[in-house]
């Protein structure tokens, strides 16, 4: 049992052409940068992968993460619930040029349809949206006098995530509010890659304090020094 | 004359209880947890993953992994916890909450609200706001009582994208505060210096009054 | 903010006759015996709670807790998924005799009925019992071409769960596989009531560590020497 | 002539690869575990809570909340984990475990299985079975070739109550291993000491043979 790997070129190799790829983070807490530009490094130099579904809250902000892949034009769909930041130009140029797809989905339902998919639920009824466009052409039900919205799993091929600990079994623990979508995206994604602060061995981590038992995780690649994308944006770095 | 946003807040603030757990929508709602009575003690929840958070951190010891729903960096309260985002969203959608204070673009009579989109144009983008208007246990609003070009924003329907159906129960805003019973707005307070006329003229349903008008009276905040 | 009580019957003075109780706990594992044990003091002292319907994984062993509950008379309907144990008397007895109800439902859809309740979610589909006679009038849809059987949420009025740490906010962690449906149960329950075998200050469990968050809690009972179910039946204890 | 329990778990057990994440049914199935070929570790699962479990703990130092599904007690390894039901079912439904092994009553050569209910006397418990026949993604049953009194265990459609429909893909019995395909018992192994058409008498549905049948052969554990 080793899901440890020697390099972010390695942890990346899974994503292939077309796949659907989650991504941790809201905004730039928990954002898996280093691994998201191995992505785009990767792409730069053999234009593989590319036609990508990307699921993430959001749709990128600046220059750099998620904003530098769809620059890149390595994104075809982006399904999110807040395409917008500070800085959402990457996005919003290739949206109203009609370059880029959109699924729009509310937060939480965002989150609930991940976990569905993680947990073998292939659709499940929520209040949210009921009566709104985003419930537009979806079965409705009505249970107990209230009306909800059937909505359906949402699973990917590849989740990146970010963890703070992990250990060679793959369990690990997240950092604060960086924790957020990246317990559910890694179990709904067939092949879950992390990008962990450290390393320790079996058993260091608490088994009461594991977040993600290692059932959900495939390969883990240590990046110790990890950029956190806001400060990167308020520094004006651009990955170009 | 009318009430300022800081305003609105403090009176939003004064009708939640302590140890009531509240989520405040981004932007200007955050503004209620400033104005929090004394001796009550709110606990804040925002839907990335944390309650019983504060204040803003001062210039330059932000954490960026410590933030709130609108991207703004926070702190930690003794008792604080961490979650992933769909038990963060069970809490919301599950009836945890005791109340969300949301902003709005339209509330209609019918506790319908619209506050997400001003139409198809642009990139659209709801975040969690078709969440929070379900499952709280009270859904308010803080609102300017009109647009900015004068025109009423309580009005009987909704034009714009809605963001969810019959989930609002009162609203405030810089001149009144108005309950929604029975689909129809319920007039409890306004401002001294408004007769009811001017107050319905300025408001796109019929304000119905039942046993009295209170006088909305706010310090200077 | 203190959901601190002083005593086990005025933590369980919130059950009322005819409600629903959600017990946590699989086998002795996690059940709150003491808790278990000042309802039904209470019951005879003074005739309520009863006519209880009863969520637990099991339905009871031996002559304590949950079996001392159904021997007293206080339940009415057991919903559970195997109401089996090495002395599983007190709920045969009254089973075979048409003196209680029961809802069998399969463990993994139990778990997921309560966390749907906690959660909002009124319905949802699994695979879990397509095909068996325990999905007998249930609705079914087809999803990617494989079947699945709508199940409801399942909430209560009263969760009884038994907790390691708790503050004053009612966040709480769990001790080992005594973790199990309580998470669950405490999110599914209108009132929260929980015996914890230490109470610590608000700041003391880290918030990375916190497994129920104190919203999902309201009345917390210190009970630091707290019985385990197990050792009792394997020692003969029995609650007459 | 025929395997004991232990030999049957033990070729079970020649089929789980290092590193699978496994949940054995409580019972004869927890047997498996014992059997590991050398350099090769599962992790077990277990539905109570647990990842990563190991042995029972010498007796009278159990820890009656360190248990598995069938509340026997059992050890952590290091790497464990604990989780609440609704986690430990979405590893299970969510298609996250490798294998899950389990006894039957009966088992269809459409790989029903029935293993939960002898009928409608008594009181019925079904606990994790019906769940833990979906998700995994290689459902294997172990179990007596034939029942106390001879009949088969193998049989065309089950007679029982269903624990679940076309979930079983192989069975490790006293005589045989056989996988299910297409809704069709393929012989893959068999005790040397017993022919085709003896098997076949045991056996109520046909066996097919495609390409050759092994060799049972387990040594004396």
């Amino acid at each position: 049992m080793d899901k440890i790997v020697a390099n972010l070129a390695e942890a990346v190799a899974v994503v292939e052409d077309g796949a659907t790829v989650m991504i941790g983070g809201f905004g730039g807490a928990g954002a898996p940068i280093e691994l998201i530009h191995a992505l785009i490094d990767r792409f730069r130099a053999t234009g593989s992968p590319g036609r990508l579904t990307v699921i993430n809250n959001n749709a990128g902000n600046g220059r750099i993460g998620i904003a530098a892949m769809i620059d890149e034009g390595m994104v075809a769909k982006m399904v999110c619930s807040f395409p917008r930041s500070s800085d959402p130009r990457a996005f919003t140029e290739k949206y109203l040029a009609g370059e880029i797809e959109l699924e729009l989905v509310p937060q939480g339902t965002l989150a609930e349809r991940i976990r569905a998919g993680g947990a073998g639920i292939p659709a499940f009824y929520t209040p949210t949206s009921y009566g709104t466009e985003l419930a537009a052409g979806k079965p409705v039900a009505e249970f107990e006098g209230r009306s909800y919205v059937q909505e359906r799993w949402l699973k990917a091929d590849v989740a990146l995530i970010k963890a703070e600990l992990a250990d060679n079994h793959g369990n690990l623990t997240y950092r604060k509010a960086a924790r957020n979508f990246s317990p559910l995206m890694a179990m709904a994604a067939r092949t879950t890659v992390v990008q962990a602060h450290a390393i320790v061995e079996p058993g260091d981590i608490d088994p009461e304090h594991v977040v993600t038992p290692g059932i959900f995780v495939d390969h883990v690649v240590k990046v110790a020094e990890a950029a956190q994308e806001e400060a990167l944006i308020r520094q004006g770095v651009e990955y170009a | 004359m009318k009430l300022t946003n800081a305003q609105i807040a403090w009176r939003a603030a004064q009708d939640i209880e302590d140890g009531a757990y509240v989520n405040l929508g981004i932007g200007f709602p955050e503004m209620v947890a400033q104005f929090q009575p004394s001796g009550r003690a709110a606990i804040f929840h925002t839907e990335n993953g944390i309650l019983n958070f504060g204040e803003a951190p001062p210039a330059g010891e932000e954490d960026w992994d410590l933030i709130n729903a609108g991207k703004k960096a926070v702190t930690l309260k003794p008792g604080a916890a961490f979650f992933h985002h769909a038990d963060s969203f069970a809490m919301v959608r599950g009836g945890h909450l005791d109340v969300a204070i949301l902003g709005a673009y339209e509330v209609a009579e019918t506790g319908d609200l619209a506050n997400w989109s001003t139409g198809p144009k642009g990139v659209p983008a709801v975040g969690g706001a078709m969440d929070l208007v379900h499952g709280a246990k009270r859904v308010a609003v803080i609102t300017d009582h009109v647009t900015k070009d004068g025109k009423p924003k309580l009005v009987k329907r909704c034009s714009l994208p809605l963001t969810g159906v019959g989930c609002v129960t009162r609203v405030y805003t810089s001149l009144a505060v108005i309950d929604i019973v029975n689909a129809r707005f319920v007039l409890r307070e306004k401002l001294p210096t408004l007769s009811l006329d001017e107050l319905q003229a300025l408001t796109g349903a019929e304000l119905l009054v039942e046993g009295g008008i209170i006088n909305l009276n706010v310090p200077e905040v």
